[in-house]
């Protein structure tokens, strides 16, 4: 870990201390600041602060908002609520997963260019189904839409 | 006090005594997975729930605080539903292995499948498969036979105040595991052991060795450190096989890495076996009958006493043997030198 | 005369989708342009975000006001507000082309709106605007005339239910908290809306979000409490923006903070950010959550009212619920309690979505028929199919069928039919709607969200999910009804939180009134919907087939052949009934049974 | 032991470990107890978890800081000016108990007067930790309600051990937490039957019981007891047993279960006097360090080999049970004890094997702080002494009604400043400090022999912090040289923050490279314990 990161984390760990702030708002910071979480970071804390890392990685792993794996530079977030299912979210990310070469249980595309996500509900259920692509949202979508939004992100 | 009804039979305990206990007072008993009086509750096993009057829903007794005129039914067709089904959910994800388990009959989940008389299954289906190996001197982690019952996470937290181990993931995903899945490396007090209720965690030292026939258990007291730990010694034939603490003793069945896991030297190749003299300084031990030792002992230290007065002689005894033994032998040099040239090393 | 033009564009999450900040933009470049050469653009105008109105499926939707005089318009994109500018704003004259028709009021007239009154009618980011519409009124009364006590007994004469899921009255609850002795006690706002289909809450927050802090000052000054948490979904941007700017403003204007109205209360709020976990739903796991741990439920008793957050008595609230209180305040119990049925006080804000053609936010007095909701205020199903079910309270809820049309909505009835009103979510279902398929749906979401801790939720409903799997795709097996009922009803009285004690409900509720759906896919091995696709085959009419080859590009399998321009044929050995091919086909000519 | 006995009457841990958990306010003085005595670190755990506030002073940075309220982190060696300073700010503050100290204490006056150079500046520049910390320990330990002192090696094994404990004591005095529960003052004994040694008379100037030798009346007890003329001159204890052995008034020796080739500090002295006996019997499970300069070596068994009683820390009689027979020709310490004690004697009957049950009635007979207790009730419940009769629960606590001193008042003692025998200077500047980690215990004679333990602690390791690493220019895990006026040892580097700069540590476990050649033999004054503590060596990285 070098100079820079520690200086970074140090800074993160003030600031939560002085706001009283939990592990998942440290993670946040975190992921914030770096993307993703990455153990040496977490193991940094649980050091900094006499929290087990053990509790640090319970944390990182119940809530799907936390990363482990550094993502691509364009995150496709598909929504899996209700409405978007009835009217066809699964036809849209195997449409996407087939698009972007992606095999089965892989999320983030070789290139770094994209991760494909889920999310439960974006709440955007009128404009069903809902993608968003980073923080666009692309409502009413059908599989050859997706492809073609996609394109734009491609180069 | 509360006086609470419990399957017909009246009960009076205090306040802030919870459900579970009452009717474990009551002389009444249901199954539990998940709890351990030595720990907070936590109830997820969803055993030892009971019907209280008023409540819409069976709730787990470990749990439910006991208030006064509580109406309480530990049995009915409906709970011994609901807990078989849920023991059944638990083999569903449960390795059927217990001919090569170590825990095999000390294992609460078998005990429970047996009660409930669960021979075949109507949930099989995915069973979870972490096939990782832990590379540490002392704990097997079984994974697959993990009740998710969290008794290892809270005593590690709680009581060890460590936190090695963890739960991570969520859904059927859920798992105990160290943090990133990495090897176990902690105190290896072995705390998680002593409540694991399935083989999920068992020590390394005792696997492949007698688990019940002509294993012979003594209670005895550690050899170790100060704090006097009550132990249980299992042995089969002249070797000690596992150490393990009970609950309701004073320091509450917790051990530490030294006390449950430290006691292969009992057994070590390199005891002495046989007295051993060496007849002329600077020459070689020789191995030789405990009568020739002993009489060979006591005349050389009365030689030197004669010769040399009471003083010329010392005796140190053992800040790690019994009573009895360091009363004998200062009573020796006391008594049988006339000096008082006895001390130990407790000093150091 | 008045010769302000006001401009409001609906900017909540729907209107931003449909292409809101466009349209926002394109105002400002015209007005700008405009105002160059016009006087009147230049002094008096005004452009507003507002917050949601509802009828999100006419977004982006945009009133104008010339002269006091406001009209509507739909579907609305940057590419016509040069001609709303030039011709509305500017030239007076209306485009009344782009404007919303009779069904637009129609949606709107048969509500009754309290929550939603001022959304879409308030800029969210002005604390000016929402005391011009009386804000903070109500807490200043709270704060300044009434007890804590008799704040709590005017909210138990009103009847006002909690609107996140259970229905308990909130006044009985604060009651509850209140009666404990304690040095500390908090209230939370839960906003962590995690239920698929509703987007309430985010809409309130995003609308109106001071009133949401009105009410938990009211809240909080009742229980005594001097720390307040909103946590609220971080996949809620705006939401998150928004609050945080309203508590600044409120603590600005001294509505926060201490010595609130000049009484010795004080409270502070501050936002905690969920991390996406359905379960924080649950009031024990939203406090987990809160203390910074896996979200993972605590056994009831002991209630949080009693051991809360850090032990201490706490009151968790829902946004909708808070939402309320600020009106009941001012208006008083009695004309809360007027409104609604005999136990269901009040209105209830429903997100209404699915196959049904006015999709959106609305409020409906609580005891509304079914009925109304779906064929009047939703104007009935989309395409003219059939209606088959509506699905209530999310994940936790049930299906309701046809023969219960006419069911009020309100707690009680919900419930009757094997329902619930969770947090409002109403997705209707049509004909092509396999509610096997449902059922396994909202299973998949539950097994998922189980943190894992109890048994029947974590193992219960996996077994759950596998049956129903299994039963999709063509492998169910004579007594699987029988097993899944069994299993659920044990997974639902023995299960620790509300997650697994509710997870069952879609499965119970679809074999109640779907049986013979399930019964096609055992026996039968057909999904009458079509839509388990292991269990269809798919075909070419060759009458519609022109044999442009989409179809045979669509498909992984290479189960297509057939020449160019000439009918194609599926060759079922090799198909994996994917729905690619049926999916691709701009002829309709691919079928499926 | 000493420290404590004159000003209270009685040595041992005054309160039972359960009642940690119920301190409000503990002081960890010169114990690493997690590592040393988990089992008591357990309950000092639940007592932070249960609000109580922890105050640790060790110049290392101990696994117990990290629940620690307050960490002092003084320098090593300068035990009794910490706690002289927090008394000083204690009546600065106004927070004495003076009820306790009126009723039931004697010779304060003096005590206030001699506190007078401790302030907390000047603390501070002694100790090194800031004079705000130690006020506010002051704070926390005398605004408590119960609170409890727990100290072990790192108090005693200092030049001025006898001090530090006689401060120790002052500050539980001061602060009137004696007599009641949950407080008190308590040394961690370090092996498992040290309390059991001493309380059996296993001293030169005390039979069991703490019955004086030097005392007529006492003399004449056990000599009508045992049936034989006594000495009534006080022994030699084993510090001063070396130099008579070199000096060659001291010829045969006779060790069971001990090692003091290895345990003793400045070992190369204490081997050379082993060497120079004329003739040395060891009795052990191994052939130990110790064994191997004997003259002849008796194989005893180990506790799972025999019957007998244990006491603990917290003067708990608890029983020792056979559960194995020993390997070959081993035998139970006892019977081997008793073969000789008739042998030497000429009393008794050889073919008769020696009965612990008899034993203990003995013991019971001589000292009636044992003299309810017998096998019949220890079989069913451990007991803790005094157990005065045979319907006496034992006690959980001591000095209830008061103290066992003359006046029945615990007496204040007057603590000078007193500095370590040997510190560093140019030639070697670095202080030496010694311990045990927690996967080994003492000198590694049986957790070395233990698989498990010896691949999680294999090896030999000296403490240095970071800032002296990259002065050394050492990185973790080289090799380092260490060398005092004593002797030399070779092993690696563990790099840590652990050790302040300027301190390293050195673990006594192992033989290979055995932290006891380098340590001092300086001793204290009264209680003859060595100073293993402090020391000053060089490092050099070869």
């Amino acid at each position: 870990m070098d100079t820079q990161m520690t200086e970074t984390l140090e800074a993160i760990y003030d600031r939560c201390v002085a706001n009283e702030d939990n592990i998942i708002t440290v993670l946040q910071e975190i992921q914030k600041e770096f993307g993703y979480i990455q153990e040496k970071v977490v193991l940094w804390f649980a050091e900094r602060s006499n929290i087990p890392a053990s509790k640090f990685y319970g944390v990182v792993t119940f809530y799907s908002q936390f990363h482990q794996n550094p993502r691509g530079k364009n995150i496709v977030t598909v929504c899996c609520g209700t409405v978007c299912h009835v009217k066809g979210a699964s036809r849209i990310i195997s449409k996407i997963h087939e698009d972007l070469k992606l095999k089965e249980g892989q999320k983030t595309t070789k290139d770094m260019k994209f991760t494909l996500e889920r999310v439960n509900c974006v709440g955007a259920c009128s404009i069903a189904p809902v993608v968003l692509v980073n923080e666009k949202v692309l409502g009413k979508v059908t599989p050859s839409k997706m492809v073609k939004s996609l394109k734009a992100y491609k180069d | 006090m509360l006086n609470l009804n419990i399957d017909g039979k009246d009960v009076a305990v205090a306040s802030g005594t919870t459900v579970l206990e009452a009717l474990r007072l009551a002389g009444l008993e249901v199954p539990t997975l998940c709890h351990d009086e030595r720990l907070k509750p936590f109830g997820a096993c969803r055993l030892c729930i009971v019907e209280i009057a008023g409540m819409p829903k069976p709730v787990t007794s470990c749990t439910t605080p006991a208030t006064d005129g509580m109406v309480v039914k530990t049995n009915s067709e409906r709970l011994y539903r609901l807990r078989k089904t849920t023991v059944e959910l638990l083999l569903s994800d449960h390795p059927n292995d217990c001919m090569v388990c170590g825990s095999s009959g000390d294992c609460t989940l078998q005990e429970l499948a047996y009660l409930y008389g669960i021979r075949e299954n109507r949930f099989l289906g995915e069973v979870r498969e972490h096939s990782r190996t832990d590379h540490n001197p002392f704990i097997i982690r079984d994974q697959n036979k993990c009740v998710m019952c969290g008794l290892c996470v809270r005593v590690c937290d709680e009581v060890q105040g460590v936190g090695a181990i963890g739960f991570s993931e969520r859904g059927f995903e859920a798992k105990v595991i160290p943090p990133f899945g990495h090897d176990l490396d902690c105190e290896f007090c072995g705390q998680c052991v002593s409540v694991c209720p399935t083989g999920a965690l068992a020590g390394s030292l005792w696997a492949g060795k007698p688990r019940s026939g002509g294993v012979v258990k003594t209670d005895t007291t550690c050899t170790y450190c100060g704090c006097g730990c009550n132990i249980t010694l299992s042995s089969h034939g002249d070797k000690v096989i596992r150490i393990d603490s009970v609950a309701d003793n004073h320091n509450r069945g917790w051990l530490c890495v030294k006390g449950r896991f430290g006691y292969e030297f009992i057994n070590s190749n390199e005891r002495l076996t046989t007295p051993l003299i060496r007849k002329k300084k600077g020459g070689e031990f020789e191995k030789a009958t405990w009568d020739e030792a002993l009489s060979f002992v006591a005349e050389k230290l009365s030689a030197i006493k004669e010769k040399h007065g009471a003083d010329s002689v010392a005796g140190l005894c053992s800040a790690r043997c019994t009573n009895e033994e360091n009363y004998l032998f200062q009573k020796l040099f006391r008594v049988g030198f006339g000096t008082n040239n006895i001390d130990h090393c407790a000093r150091y | 005369m008045n010769s302000e033009i006001v401009v409001s564009v609906c900017m909540g999450t729907g209107g931003i989708a449909a292409g809101g900040d466009m349209v926002m933009q394109a105002f400002e470049k015209e007005f700008e342009e405009a105002g160059v050469s016009n006087a009147i653009v230049k002094e008096h105008t005004r452009l507003h975000k507002v917050g949601c109105r509802g009828f999100c499926a006419r977004d982006v939707l945009v009133d104008i006001s010339v002269g006091g005089i406001i009209s509507t318009y739909q579907y609305i994109q940057a590419d016509m507000v040069n001609r709303l500018v030039k011709d509305h704003c500017i030239g007076k004259r209306p485009v009344t082309e782009w404007m919303v028709g009779d069904d637009y009021h129609n949606f709107h007239d048969s509500q009754t709106k309290i929550v939603l009154h001022d959304l879409g009618k308030i800029d969210p980011e002005s604390i000016d605007e929402y005391i011009r519409v009386d804000g903070y009124k109500a807490a200043e009364k709270a704060l300044t005339t009434l007890s804590p006590a008799e704040v709590i007994d005017t909210v138990k004469r009103s009847g006002l239910r909690g609107r996140g899921g259970g229905g308990f009255p909130t006044g009985v609850k604060w009651g509850f908290c209140a009666a404990n002795e304690s040095d500390q006690y908090y209230i939370i706002c839960n906003a962590d809306e995690g239920d698929p289909g509703a987007f309430m809450d985010r809409s309130v927050v995003e609308g109106n979000p001071h009133a949401v802090l009105e009410g938990m000052i009211i809240g909080a000054y009742a229980i005594g409490a001097s720390i307040g948490y909103v946590y609220i979904r971080a996949e809620y941007p705006l939401a998150v923006e928004r609050l945080h700017m309203a508590i600044k403003d409120a603590n600005e204007r001294g509505f926060l903070g201490k010595n609130l109205f000049g009484s010795d209360f004080n409270l502070k709020i501050k936002v905690k950010l969920g991390a996406g976990a359905f379960v924080c739903g649950e009031e024990t796991a939203l406090i987990a959550s809160i203390e910074g741990e896996r979200g993972m439920p605590r056994a009831k008793p002991p209630f949080p009212a009693n051991k809360g957050l850090w032990s201490k008595p706490t009151i968790i609230n829902n946004v909708e619920t808070l939402a309320n209180l600020p009106h009941i305040l001012n208006k008083g119990a009695e004309w809360f309690a007027a409104i609604g049925s005999e136990k269901s006080k009040g209105t209830k804000v429903i997100a209404l979505t699915g196959k049904i053609r006015n999709t959106g936010l609305i409020e409906i007095p609580m005891g509304m028929p079914l009925k109304d909701i779906i064929f009047d205020i939703g104007g009935g199903i989309e395409g003219d199919k059939l209606f088959k079910a509506v699905q209530t309270g999310g994940p936790s809820g049930g299906c309701i069928p046809q023969q219960h049309i006419d069911l009020p909505v309100h707690y009680e009835g919900l419930a009757s039919v094997g329902s619930m009103m969770g947090s409002g979510g109403m997705v209707v279902l049509d004909e092509t709607d396999c509610m096997v398929n449902i059922s396994k749906f909202f299973l998949e979401f539950t097994q998922s969200e189980s943190c894992g801790k109890c048994v029947p939720c974590r193992l219960g409903t996996k077994r759950l999910l596998e049956i129903l799997t299994r039963i999709t795709e063509g492998e169910g097996k004579e007594g699987d009804i029988e097993l899944l009922q069994e299993l659920a009803e044990d997974v639902r009285d023995s299960s620790l939180c509300g997650l697994g004690m509710s997870a069952p409900n879609p499965v119970l509720s679809t074999i109640k009134y779907f049986r013979h759906e399930y019964e096609a896919h055992i026996k039968q091995k057909k999904c009458p919907a079509k839509v388990c696709s292991k269990l269809l085959t798919f075909f070419i009419r060759e009458d519609m087939c022109v044999g442009c080859g989409m179809c045979v590009r669509a498909c992984s399998v290479n189960a297509i052949t057939g020449e160019k321009k000439q009918p194609h044929k599926i060759n079922n050995t090799l198909c994996i009934q994917c729905g690619s091919c049926f999916d691709a086909c701009k002829f309709s000519a691919v079928l499926k049974e | 032991m000493a420290g404590l006995a004159a000003k209270f009457g009685s040595g041992a841990m005054t309160n039972s470990v359960a009642e940690i958990a119920d301190n409000d306010a503990l002081f960890v003085i010169g114990s690493n107890t997690t590592e040393n005595h988990p089992i008591i670190a357990l309950r000092m755990k639940e007592a932070v978890a249960k609000g109580a506030k922890l105050i640790v002073a060790d110049p290392r940075k101990i696994p117990l800081v990290k629940y620690a309220t307050l960490w002092l982190r003084h320098k090593p060696g300068t035990d009794s000016v910490l706690l002289n300073s927090i008394m000083k700010a204690i009546l600065a503050e106004g927070l004495e108990d003076k009820t306790f100290i009126n009723e039931q204490t004697q010779g304060y006056e003096e005590f206030v007067q001699s506190l007078d150079p401790f302030t907390p500046e000047y603390a501070e520049e002694m100790t090194g930790v800031p004079a705000k910390d130690i006020i506010e320990a002051a704070r926390i330990f005398a605004a408590a309600e119960n609170a409890g002192i727990y100290y072990a090696m790192g108090i005693t094994q200092h030049v001025m051990g006898t001090n530090n404990v006689l401060a120790v004591g002052n500050l539980a005095m001061l602060t009137g937490n004696l007599g009641k529960r949950a407080c008190g003052v308590n040394p961690l004994r370090g092996q498992n039957n040290v309390q059991g040694a001493c309380d059996m008379g296993g001293l030169p100037n005390v039979y069991p019981g703490y019955q004086k030798v030097d005392v007529p009346a006492v003399q004449e007890k056990f000599e009508k007891a045992w049936g034989v003329p006594l000495s009534g001159k006080i022994g030699m204890p084993a510090t001063v047993m070396t130099g008579a052995m070199l000096e060659g008034s001291l010829k045969g020796m006779y060790i069971f279960g001990e090692n003091p080739a290895m345990s003793d500090p400045n070992t190369t002295h204490s081997v050379k006097a082993f060497e120079s006996l004329e003739f040395l019997v060891v009795q052990d499970i191994f052939m130990t360090e110790t064994a191997q300069l004997a003259d002849v070596v008796l194989p005893g068994a180990s506790f799972a080999e025999k019957e007998g009683t244990f006491t603990s820390s917290e003067r708990r009689i608890q029983r020792v049970r056979k559960a194995i027979n020993s390997p070959g020709q081993a035998r139970s310490d006892l019977a081997i004890i008793d073969q000789l004690y008739k042998r030497i004697t000429g009393q008794g009957d050889l073919e008769i094997a020696a009965d612990p049950v008899a034993i203990f009635d003995e013991i019971a007979g001589l000292w009636a702080g044992v003299a309810g207790m017998s096998y019949g009730r220890l079989e069913k419940n451990s007991l803790q002494w005094p157990c005065l009769t045979e319907d006496h629960p034992g006690t959980e606590y001591l000095f209830k009604d008061g103290f066992n001193t003359e006046s029945g008042k615990a007496i204040f003692s007057q603590v000078p400043y007193v500095a370590s025998k040997e510190l560093p200077d140019k030639e070697y500047p670095f202080v030496l400090t010694t311990g045990r980690q927690l996967f080994h215990y003492h000198t590694g004679t049986m957790t070395r022999r233990s698989s498990g333990l010896n691949k999680v602690a294999p090896e030999p390791f000296v403490e240095v912090n970071p800032a002296d690493a990259k002065i050394l220019g050492v990185n973790n895990g080289e090799k380092l040289t260490v060398t005092s006026r004593r002797g030399q040892i070779k092993l690696k580097a563990k790099v840590s923050k652990i050790v302040p700069p300027n301190v390293v540590f050195i673990p006594f476990h192992y033989s290979e490279a055995a932290a006891n050649l380098l340590t001092n033999d300086a001793m204290d004054p009264v209680c003859k314990i060595m100073e293993a503590k402090v020391c000053a060596v060089k490092i050099e990285k070869r």
